[in-house]
């Protein structure tokens, strides 16, 4: 059977700590010799998945749970946190052109997110977010 | 282990050339736009990006790189990357920044 | 009161996995202002404890579970494993003019912790090991 | 991020100058070991580790310096470091590898 590595990390809110996220990618794929292309996406991906969720998270739970489960085939990534969760239908789609009209530049987490992983899935409510990606790795 | 976020910067013929190095978060690349800014308002109108050593990234970094693109905009300057990491260079393509920003091999290559 | 970050990490058994808590203990301790001098020995504390528990954890469940709770006084490090444990006072102390005359060259792990440590505690017996340890930082 | 291990070799005066880059693991200890018999069986009896770009180390990646030690003490040669963390330094300590092998600020210090 194809060789299945788990990561699991409980991370604070304190600056940079995706990093560690990252720093897990990087061996995980190392370990099964993944592309070092494939890897630099999954690391997009994760790194605006953790800031949402620690820019979201409770105040009582300031935490937000990130689990890896990689085979040589593909990458699960699943974020959570515990804040008072969202409407992704109602978060506008960013538009380069607009945003170069002057006001705010953020809000391309989710497009990033999505346009860069192969499945993503979003359940939210007022207790939290979860998200549920898949990366494929060849 | 990461080393924190720090760049360097030359002119170059009225070049801007901001070299950067490690994480480019918000706290990056709201320095790359304040020593950005420092040369804009001096009249430089032409800036480039060496983000050899910038293998991580995130969208709030990102966004200093919009706010530099609007201020070029007006004068008709222009924003230039070198080096970029692969998944960066598709980021970057994602939201659409090469319509406005554009990838050199050197500096060399921006007249 | 004082200013308390948790990292918790569940951490596989691949090559070089330490470096995911190595980087958080890096980041807790950039956030909280501490001596790198005393974060270069909390890492090698870390890197000692986490290399033993995955050597030694169960083919059931290859993980090491790592836990760090940090002050600006103080680091808490939890190390779990699931492996057979060990007597700890069986353990023979490790000296380097007999390990010039030959033979094996290891064994300096549990010396190296203690001796960096400010408290220093197992709890071993057939079901897995625990390691807690205290390491000042002022 | 982590870079995977490396290193560099050169002779100066007769004189075995390893320079590492990374994590001091079990393969990098290996690999610095295999570097060194290389040279000792030509003779070479003074090796330098210069282990500025190293500050992360294991204690089995420790013990191949001690294998080293072991071989230098049957000709009367000597194990040298430079530029050690101050983390790693405490360990070598705490191992007694001073004892045996000598601390230097550089190449020129040892004759
Ligand atoms: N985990 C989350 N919890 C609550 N709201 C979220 C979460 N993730 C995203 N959002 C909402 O979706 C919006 C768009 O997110 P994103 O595309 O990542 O851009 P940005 O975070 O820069 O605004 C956010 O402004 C926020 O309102
Ligand atoms: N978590 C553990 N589970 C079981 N045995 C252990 C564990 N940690 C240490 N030991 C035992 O203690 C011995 C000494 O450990 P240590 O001082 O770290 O040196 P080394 O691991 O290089 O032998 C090991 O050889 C092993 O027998």
């Amino acid at each position: 059977m194809d060789k299945n590595i788990i990561l699991e990390i409980k991370l604070p809110n304190i600056p940079d700590i995706e990093l560690v996220a990252l720093e897990g990618l990087q061996l995980m794929g190392r370990c099964l010799g993944i592309d070092e292309d494939k890897i630099g996406e999954a690391k997009i991906i994760v790194t605006e998945a953790i800031i949402n969720g620690l820019e979201h998270t409770g105040k009582e739970s300031p935490f937000v749970d990130v689990d890896f489960t990689m085979t040589k085939e593909k990458l699960i990534i699943t974020i959570i946190d515990s804040g008072k969760g969202f409407v992704p239908s109602e978060v506008a789609e960013p538009n380069l052109k607009d945003k170069l009209k002057g006001g705010n530049k953020r809000g391309w987490g989710l497009k990033i997110m999505k346009s860069m992983s192969d499945d993503f899935e979003i359940k939210s409510d007022e207790n939290g977010t979860i998200i549920i990606i898949t990366k494929k790795l060849i | 282990m990461s080393s924190e976020f720090s760049y360097t910067s030359k002119l170059e013929n009225n070049i801007l050339i901001i070299t950067t190095q490690g994480y480019i978060n918000n706290v990056g690349g709201e320095k790359i736009e304040k020593e950005f800014k420092k040369h804009y308002d001096n009249g430089v109108t032409n800036v480039l990006v060496d983000m050899e050593k910038s293998n991580v990234i995130n969208s709030i970094g990102i966004s200093y790189f919009i706010e530099i693109i609007e201020k070029l905009n007006d004068k008709n300057g222009k924003l230039y990357f070198t080096n970029l990491d692969s998944a960066i260079d598709k980021t970057f393509s994602i939201m659409g920044l090469f319509q406005y920003a554009v990838k050199v091999n050197s500096v060399d290559e921006i007249k």
